[in-house]
C-alpha cells in the first residue's frame, strides 16, 4: 500500500530536521512507541505497542535513517514484528521551507504488513496507517511548538 | 465461572472459562453437535442458534453471555418425533446437499418465518443472508421457505 | 480461532461497570459483534471485559420533549422494528435495517456500534445526518456530546478511560421531512462502501432543509456540509440534486482499499448522495 | 403364494424427483462430521503457519510453548523426516517435484506454509501454546507472480532448480499455421483466470487413532477419496494399506478441495502413532482460504482464425498456470484438463497449446469444481464472442455454423478427444426460445437508445466428466460395488464413491429399488469406509452415478441372475421361465411366485439350493468405462449494469444441461443450482488477492466474497437428455456442469452489455469496481 501526502509545521525547516532525527523525539512521537535504543549509527530498535480501539499489537522492530541530505531529505525504514505478523515500511521524506518559517514536510511511502494482519486487516489497514501518520505529525508538532 | 442455560428446554449447570465460546459450549461440553462452526467472523451462520427466542451466530457469543438464559438448538426443533416445518420442507424441496450449513440455515429460517410468516422471494432472500451456502446457489433453500410458510399457514 | 484469556464481569448497574472500567486495560462489551471477532483472531486482547448486557436501565427507546433516547444496549433489530422510531425517526429505523444480517442485528447494540467507530458502520451516517447527540457517564459525571465531536477518527472516539457511552440521542423527525438512506455495500463483510443518508424538507419546490452524512467515505463518517449549502434554499429538482451531490467528497481523504480505490468511493459519494436526495424527494 | 393380476410398476423410482434419504440425519443435527468425534483420550492439535512468502528458519524455540500446562509435545519439521512428502500424481517427462515435507524444514516457501504443530489436551490450550512458539525468520527474495517468475533472472522459488519451471506440456492437432494463413480475421485477448479458494463451508480436518495392539491406524478425515488416502498414507508412513483404516465421515461439501492429500492427515497419524493417543485438528476459516490449494490461477493468451463467415478454422493457446511453491495431488494435471477441453464444442480443423507451470512463493494450486473446463470453457466462449462482435455476426448464429451435428458422433474433437454423443443444437435452442432471445435482442436495442447498458451473454458448454477410463485417469478411472440381500430381505449396498453432497445415497437407492423391485426404506446404502466397502477411486470429476452407478448395475444385474436361478430352483421350473418384476418371481410353468425376500432367505439358510452353488446373496463388480463422458448445454444470462456504480443486476439466467441420462430430476437441478452458483463468485465477486510479497489479502470471509441468497439470480432450468454409450446407464455427470457453464454466460453478457462504450473484454471477478473502472476509462478517452 502506497501513502503519500504533505504536511506542515509551524517551524523553521532545520528545527523540524533535527526534530526528525533526534531518537528522543522519534521515541516520543513515534505512535505506540515504547523505548528505542541506538544499536548502530541511524540505527534503533524499538518497542511499540500499537492501541487502536481495540485492536492491540505488540511489536519489536527496527527503525533506519538512510539517504540524508540535510536538511532536505531522507529516507525511514521501519521493520516490526509481532504476534499478530509484520508490518515493513520505507518511505522518503522531503522538506521544504515557505516563507513565514513554515516547513512543508512530503512525504511517499510503502507499508507491507505479513501475517494476520494482512490477511485479516486490509479493510483497516488503509485508515490505521493514515491514523498513524496524522498522530506522528500531530505528536511532532506538538514538540515543535511546545514552551521550551 | 459457573453458567446455568437451559438448552432445548433443559437446564445444564457448568463451570466455563470466561472465553469460551458459546458454541464450543454447545458442542463440546453438552455434546449437541449440531450446531456447526464454519468461519471464525460472524460471516457464515452455520453455527446460528436462537438465544431467548432471537437467531444469534453462537461463535460470535461468549457462553458466559448466555448465563440464565434460553437457547434452541436444531436438536430442539423437531419435538416428538415431529419434524418442524422447516425441517420438513427443506427434505421436500431438497434445500440442502452436503448439509452442513443446513442447521444454521434451518434455524434462520425460523426466525424469518416468525418475524414474517409470508415473506416474497426477495424477502427471503435478505432474511438468510447471514447464513452461506457453498452448494445449493439457494434456489432450493427459498423454495423450501416458501413451502414452510405455507405449511405453516396451513395451506 | 480462540480468544486468549481475560476475566469477565456482567455487573447489573451503572455504578458497578463503571467501578470495574477504572482498571485501564479492561473493554466494554456491548454485544460483541464486532469485539469478539477481533478477540477470535487475537487482534484484541483485553484482560477484562465488562459486559453491559445485564444493566437493565440501558436497554430502552423513549421519547421525551422532541428527544428520542435509546439506550445503548438497544439491539439494531430492535430499533429497525421499533414502532416509535418507524413513526419518530424513520432514518434510524431504515438504517437499521441495513447492518450486517439478522443475527448480527439481534445481537449488535447501538451503543457498541458508535463507540467501536468503523468509519464503515451504517449508523453514523444517519446518526450525523440526524445531528445526534451521545451521552457519556463515567464515575466523576457525565457528558452529552454531538456525534461529531464524538467521532475523532477510524476506531477512534472522544471516549475517556472510564467512560460509557449510555444513550444515544436523536430529535423527533420534523414535519415534512423525508428521508432516504442509499449504500453500496462490500459484498463479503456487508459493510458500506459508501452509504448516503439524507433528510430534505422541500417547500414551494424549494430545498427548506437538508442534512446530508456519509460513512465509509473517508477514515471518519461526516456531514457533507458542501451539500447541503449547495442545495439549502435552492429547487428541489434533479438537477439541483446533482450539481450539489457532486461535493459529496470534497475536501475529504478518501479511504483506498483492496474492495474500492479512492476514485470509485469518491464517484459513489456522488451518486449515492444524489439518489438518495431523489428517494426523499420521490417520498416526500 | 397369491398370484399378482395386476402387472406391477417397473420402474418407480429412476427418474423421479425422490426427496433424499440422506436428509434426516442432516435437517435434525444428528450427522456426524469430522469435528463431531470424539475419542476417547483425545488430544488436539494446532498448526503454525508462516506469516513470510519466503524465508530460512535459522531457529525455532518451542520451550515456551512446552511448559503450557497441558500440551503434550510439540513438533517441528525434524521431528517428521520419517514421513514421506505430500503426494503428486502428475507425470509429464519434465516434472518438477520439490520435497514437499509436512513440516517446514529450514525453509518456508509461501505464506500458511506449516512450520511447527503443537499437540495439547484442549484446543484452546493448542491455540495458546501455537503463540508461544518462537521462530527466527530471515525473510529472502521472493517471486509472487507467475509471469515475473518465467523473467529472465527470477528469483527462484527452489534454488535447487535452474528456473521457475515447474513442468511443460504442449499438444498440437492440425495445421494451425496453415489455418492462420488462410484466416480472414484473426482474434487475440490476453484472459486472466484467478485463484479461487475452493472454501467448503466445512473446512478440512482429520482425527488420528492408533491401535497398538492391533496396529491398526484409524484415520477419520474429510475427504472425498478415502481408499486413495489409505494408500498414499500407507506409502508416507511405511505401513502395510491393511493395517490404515480411512473413515469419511458425513463430509460437508468438498468442491475438488477435499480430493488431495494433505500433510496435515499424516501429521496427524504420526502423532497418534507417537503419543499411542488419538488426536484431532480441524482447520480454521483463515487456514483454508489461506492453504486449501487454489483453483484455476491461469494467465491465459489466445489468438482465434476464422473465415468471415464465422467458420472457426484454428486456435493458439498458451497458459501460464501459477501452481505455486509445492505440487497437491493433482497439480500438474488440471491444467492438461484445460487444454484438452479447449476446442469446446466447435468443430476447430487445427489447434495448438503450450503450457507451463510456474512456481511462485504462493499456496498450491489444484482442482477445484471443474479443475480445468471452466478455465477452457471461459476462454473459448469469449474468443468465439470476440471474433463475432469482429465480423458483425449475431453470437448465437456463430455458435451453430460450428456445432458439429447430431449425427457426426462420436465426435473427434481438435484435441484427440472422442465426444460420446450430443445434439448441441437442441438445447441450444431450446435456450433461447425460454429466454425468447429474439425479443431480448429488441430489448436490447431499446434500452440502448435510451442510453441503458443492457447484455446478453450465451456460453454453450461442453465438458469432460465420468472419470475413467484407467488409461487416462492418473489413480485409475474404475469403480466398485457390493450388492448383499441380507437374510431378512433388506439390502446393504457398499460402493467406491464418497459422496459429500451429491445424494449418492438416495440415487444409488432408487437404482436398486428399481432393479430389485423392493421399497426404498429397505436399502441402506454404505460408503466412505475402507473397512467396509471395497476399494473404490472416490468421489470427483462426476463419477459417481456413471462409474459408481454403473458398477452399482452390473452387481445387482448378478444378483437378479443369481437369484432368478434360485428362485427357478425353489419352484421347481428352469430359470429360463423365470421372469422377476417388482421384487417378484414367477413362472408361467407354476401358479406360485417368490418375493426377493424367500428367495434371500432360501440362500442364507441354505436348505434346497441348486447342487454347485455359492450360498448367499450377493455380488460384487468392478466397472471400467470405455470413454469419459460429455455433457453439453447452453446457458443465457440477460444483465443491466448500472453505468454509474458498476453494479450489475442480473434479470434472467436460463440454463439448459444435458447430462444424460437423469436418475433424479431433484437432485440434478440442485447440483446445476449450484455449479452455477460457483460460476457466479468467480464471475463478479470472487478471487483470492496477493500482494508482491506473497501475502493473500483477503483471508477471511469479511474480505473473500463467495455468493450469498441476494446475489443469485433465479435460474430457470431445462433439459435436453442425449444418453451416454460409454456406460450402461447412459448417464453424463451433472457436478461440474452449472460452474462450467454458467461463468462465460455471465461474463459475455457484462462485455454485450459494455461493447457499446467499446470495450471488448473485462477480467474476472467484474466487481462493481472493476466495471466501474471500464466504464470510467471509456468515458475519459
Amino acid at each position: 500500500m502506497t501513502l503519500k501526502g504533505t504536511y506542515s509545521l509551524p517551524a523553521r525547516r532545520q528545527k523540524v530536521w533535527d526534530a526528525l532525527l533526534d531518537p528522543g523525539v522519534l521515541a516520543r512521537t513515534l505512535p505506540g512507541c515504547k523505548s528505542l535504543e541506538a544499536v548502530g549509527p541511524d540505527e534503533y530498535r524499538m518497542h511499540m505497542a500499537l492501541a487502536i480501539s481495540s485492536l492491540k499489537g505488540v511489536f519489536e522492530g527496527k527503525v533506519r535513517i538512510e539517504d540524508q541530505q540535510p536538511p532536505e531529505s531522507y529516507r525511514l525504514t521501519v521493520q516490526g514484528r509481532g504476534k499478530i505478523g509484520f508490518v515493513n515500511g520505507g518511505g522518503s521524506f522531503r522538506l521544504r521551507e515557505s516563507e513565514d518559517a513554515v516547513t512543508e514536510i512530503e512525504y511517499q511511502g510503502d507499508v507491507k504488513a505479513g501475517g494476520t494482519i494482512a490477511s485479516v486487516g486490509q479493510r483497516l489497514m488503509n485508515m490505521t496507517s493514515k491514523m498513524m501518520i496524522k498522530r506522528f505529525f500531530t505528536a511532532l508538532e506538538k514538540e515543535l511548538t511546545a514552551p521550551v | 465461572m459457573d453458567i446455568s442455560v437451559t438448552v432445548n428446554g433443559e437446564r445444564f449447570e457448568r463451570p466455563v472459562e470466561p472465553r469460551r465460546l458459546l458454541v464450543h459450549f454447545l458442542r463440546e461440553d453438552l455434546g449437541l453437535t449440531g450446531t456447526h462452526i464454519g468461519c471464525e467472523t460472524t460471516v457464515c451462520g452455520a453455527c446460528t442458534v436462537m438465544l431467548e427466542g432471537r437467531s444469534v451466530k453462537s461463535c460470535t457469543v461468549l457462553a458466559v453471555q448466555a448465563d440464565g438464559k434460553e437457547i434452541t438448538t436444531i436438536e430442539g426443533m423437531a419435538s416428538n418425533g415431529e419434524l418442524h416445518a422447516v425441517q420438513e420442507a427443506f427434505w421436500n424441496e431438497h434445500g440442502l446437499q452436503c448439509g452442513f450449513c443446513t442447521p444454521g440455515m434451518i434455524m434462520s429460517v425460523d426466525q424469518l418465518l416468525n418475524d414474517n410468516p409470508s415473506p416474497t422471494k426477495d424477502e427471503i432472500r435478505h432474511g438468510i443472508e447471514g447464513n452461506l451456502c457453498r452448494c445449493t446457489g439457494y434456489q432450493h433453500i427459498v423454495n423450501a421457505v416458501e413451502a414452510a410458510a405455507k405449511a405453516k399457514a396451513g395451506v | 480461532m480462540i480468544p486468549a484469556s481475560f476475566d469477565y464481569s456482567a455487573p447489573e448497574t451503572l455504578s458497578e461497570a463503571l467501578q470495574l472500567l477504572g482498571d485501564e486495560e479492561a473493554k466494554v462489551l456491548a454485544g460483541g459483534q464486532s469485539l469478539i471477532p477481533m478477540l477470535k483472531l487475537r487482534l484484541a486482547q483485553p484482560a477484562r471485559l465488562v459486559d453491559l448486557d445485564r444493566i437493565p436501565d440501558l436497554n430502552f427507546i423513549a421519547e421525551d420533549n422532541g428527544t428520542i433516547r435509546i439506550g445503548a444496549m438497544t439491539t439494531h433489530h430492535q430499533v429497525e422494528s421499533s414502532d416509535l422510531l418507524a413513526e419518530n425517526c424513520p432514518l434510524l429505523a431504515k438504517t437499521a435495517a441495513h447492518i450486517g444480517d439478522v443475527q448480527v442485528r439481534n445481537r449488535g447494540t447501538i451503543g457498541g456500534s458508535v463507540a467501536h467507530a468503523d468509519p464503515a458502520a451504517d449508523y453514523p451516517a444517519a446518526l450525523l445526518a440526524l445531528e445526534a447527540q451521545v451521552k457519556l457517564v463515567s464515575a466523576s459525571g457525565e457528558r452529552v456530546v454531538a456525534l461529531d465531536e464524538f467521532l475523532v477518527d477510524a476506531l477512534t472516539t472522544s471516549l475517556e478511560d472510564g467512560e460509557i457511552l449510555t444513550e444515544v440521542h436523536v430529535p423527533v423527525e420534523q414535519a415534512g421531512v423525508a428521508t432516504a438512506y442509499r449504500t453500496l455495500i462490500q459484498p463479503a463483510s456487508g459493510f458500506a462502501i459508501v452509504g448516503a443518508a439524507v433528510r430534505l424538507g422541500v417547500s414551494n419546490g424549494n430545498v427548506s432543509f437538508v442534512r446530508v452524512a456519509l460513512t465509509g467515505v473517508g477514515s471518519k463518517p461526516y456531514r457533507a456540509s458542501a451539500v447541503e449549502q449547495a442545495l439549502e434554499g435552492g429547487p428541489a429538482n434533479a438537477e439541483a440534486f446533482a450539481a450539489a451531490a457532486a461535493h459529496a467528497a470534497e475536501d475529504v481523504d478518501v479511504l483506498s482499499d483492496i474492495h474500492a480505490s479512492a476514485a470509485y468511493r469518491a464517484s459513489l459519494a456522488a451518486v449515492q448522495t444524489r439518489r438518495a436526495l431523489e428517494d426523499a424527494a420521490g417520498s416526500a | 403364494m397369491a398370484t399378482t393380476t395386476t402387472a406391477p410398476k417397473l420402474k418407480t423410482h429412476v427418474g423421479e424427483r425422490i426427496r433424499r434419504t440422506e436428509d434426516p440425519r442432516l435437517i435434525t443435527g444428528t450427522a456426524c462430521y469430522l469435528d463431531d468425534i470424539t475419542r476417547p483420550g483425545m488430544l488436539h492439535a494446532a498448526v503454525l503457519r508462516s506469516p513470510y512468502a519466503a524465508a530460512r528458519i535459522n531457529s525455532i524455540s518451542i520451550e515456551d510453548a512446552l511448559a503450557l500446562p497441558g500440551v503434550k509435545a510439540v513438533y517441528v519439521g525434524k521431528d517428521v523426516e520419517s514421513v514421506g512428502g505430500v503426494p503428486c500424481a502428475g507425470s509429464m517427462p519434465d516434472l518438477r517435484i520439490p520435497n514437499h515435507k509436512i513440516l517446514a524444514g529450514d525453509r518456508v516457501y509461501y505464506v500458511g506454509h506449516p512450520v511447527a504443530a503443537v499437540v495439547a489436551t484442549d484446543k484452546y490450550i493448542a491455540a495458546d501454546a501455537i503463540e508461544r512458539i518462537e521462530v527466527d525468520y530471515e525473510p529472502t527474495e521472493l517471486v509472487s507472480d507467475p509471469e515475473e517468475a518465467l523473467q529472465e533472472g527470477a528469483v527462484k522459488v527452489h534454488p535447487e532448480y535452474p528456473d521457475n519451471v515447474a513442468f511443460t506440456f504442449s499438444q498440437e492437432g492440425g495445421d494451425v499455421e496453415e489455418a492462420f494463413r488462410q484466416a480472414d480475421v484473426i482474434v487475440k485477448e490476453k484472459i486472466l483466470v484467478p485463484r479461487l479458494a475452493p472454501l467448503p463451508i466445512e473446512t478440512r480436518g482429520v482425527v488420528a487413532e492408533y491401535d497398538e495392539g492391533a496396529q491398526e491406524l484409524t484415520i477419520y478425515s474429510s475427504t472425498q477419496i478415502p481408499h486413495l488416502l489409505r494408500t498414499q498414507l500407507a506409502l508416507q508412513l511405511n505401513l502395510p494399506e491393511h493395517h490404515v483404516r480411512v473413515i469419511a465421515p458425513e463430509v460437508g461439501g468438498g468442491f475438488g478441495s477435499k480430493c488431495n492429500v494433505w500433510a496435515e492427515e499424516a501429521l496427524a497419524a504420526f502423532v497418534a502413532m507417537e503419543l499411542k493417543q488419538p488426536v484431532k485438528w480441524v482447520e480454521s476459516r483463515r487456514e483454508s482460504i489461506l492453504v486449501v490449494a487454489h483453483g484455476r490461477a491461469h494467465v491465459d493468451t489466445l489468438e482465434l482464425a476464422a473465415k468471415n463467415d464465422g467458420t472457426l478454422l484454428g486456435l493458439k493457446l498458451h497458459i501460464l498456470c501459477d501452481i505455486g511453491a509445492h505440487h497437491q495431488l493433482l497439480t500438474p494435471i488440471i491444467p492438461t484438463l484445460a487444454v484438452l477441453m479447449l476446442p469446446g464444442l466447435y468443430k476447430f480443423r487445427s489447434f495448438k497449446a503450450d503450457l507451463i507451470g510456474a512456481f511462485t512463493n504462493r499456496a498450491p494450486s489444484d482442482l477445484y469444481r471443474g479443475a480445468g473446463r471452466p478455465e477452457a470453457t471461459y476462454v473459448i466462449e469469449r474468443m468465439v464472442d470476440k471474433l463475432a462482435a469482429e465480423i458483425g455476426m449475431d453470437p448465437a448464429e456463430i455458435r451453430f455454423k460450428n456445432f458439429p451435428a447430431s449425427t457426426d458422433f462420436p465426435f473427434n474433437s481438435a484435441t484427440g478427444l472422442q465426444y460420446d454423443s450430443g445434439d448441441y443444437a437442441t438445447a441450444f435452442n431450446k435456450a433461447l426460445d425460454i429466454v425468447d432471445y429474439k425479443a431480448r435482442r429488441a430489448e436490447q436495442e431499446a434500452a440502448r437508445a435510451e442510453g441503458r447498458l443492457y447484455g446478453i451473454g450465451i456460453s454453450t458448454y461442453g465438458e469432460i466428466c465420468a472419470f475413467g477410463p484407467s488409461p487416462a485417469t492418473p489413480a485409475g478411472g474404475w469403480e466398485s460395488a457390493s450388492v448383499n440381500v441380507e437374510a431378512t430381505g433388506k439390502v446393504a449396498v457398499m460402493t467406491g464413491i464418497s459422496p459429500h453432497g451429491q445424494g449418492e445415497e438416495t440415487s444409488f437407492a432408487q437404482l436398486t429399488a428399481d432393479a430389485l423391485g423392493i421399497p426404498m426404506d429397505d436399502i441402506v446404502v454404505v460408503h466412505g469406509d475402507t473397512a467396509k466397502v471395497h476399494y473404490g477411486i472416490g468421489t470427483f470429476g462426476s463419477r459417481g452415478i456413471s462409474i459408481g452407478g454403473s458398477a452399482l448395475h452390473l452387481a445387482l444385474q448378478d444378483v437378479v441372475a443369481k437369484a432368478t436361478k434360485y428362485a427357478a430352483h425353489m419352484m421347481g421350473v428352469d430359470a429360463e421361465t423365470v421372469t422377476f418384476e417388482g421384487g417378484v418371481f414367477s413362472s408361467e410353468a407354476t401358479d406360485s411366485t417368490l418375493t426377493l425376500a424367500d428367495v434371500a432367505l432360501e440362500a442364507h439358510l441354505c436348505r434346497q439350493l441348486p447342487p454347485g452353488t455359492e450360498p448367499g446373496l450377493a455380488a460384487t463388480r468392478f466397472f471400467e468405462p470405455s470413454n469419459f463422458a460429455f455433457p453439453f448445454g447452453a446457458h443465457i444470462c440477460v444483465t443491466e449494469v448500472d453505468k454509474e456504480t458498476g453494479e450489475v443486476d442480473i434479470q434472467r439466467f436460463v440454463a439448459v444441461d444435458d447430462c444424460g441420462r437423469i436418475i433424479n430430476p431433484l437432485l440434478v437441478e440442485g447440483q446445476i443450482h449450484g455449479g452455477i452458483a460457483q460460476g457466479l463468485g468467480p464471475a463478479f465477486q470472487e478471487g483470492v488477492i496477493y500482494d508482491d510479497e506473497g501475502q493473500l489479502l483477503n483471508g477471511t470471509l469479511m474480505d473473500y466474497s463467495i455468493p450469498k441468497a441476494r446475489n443469485m439470480p433465479w435460474i430457470e432450468t431445462d433439459r435436453t437428455e442425449t444418453p451416454s454409450p460409454v456406460n450402461p446407464l447412459g448417464t453424463k455427470g451433472v457436478g461440474e456442469a452449472g460452474t462450467i457453464g454458467s461463468l462465460p454466460a455471465f461474463v459475455n453478457s457484462v462485455v454485450d452489455a459494455l461493447s457499446p462504450l467499446g470495450i471488448e473484454h473485462i477480467d474476472i471477478p467484474m466487481t462493481s469496481q472493476s466495471i466501474w473502472n471500464a466504464i470510467h476509462e471509456r468515458s475519459r478517452t
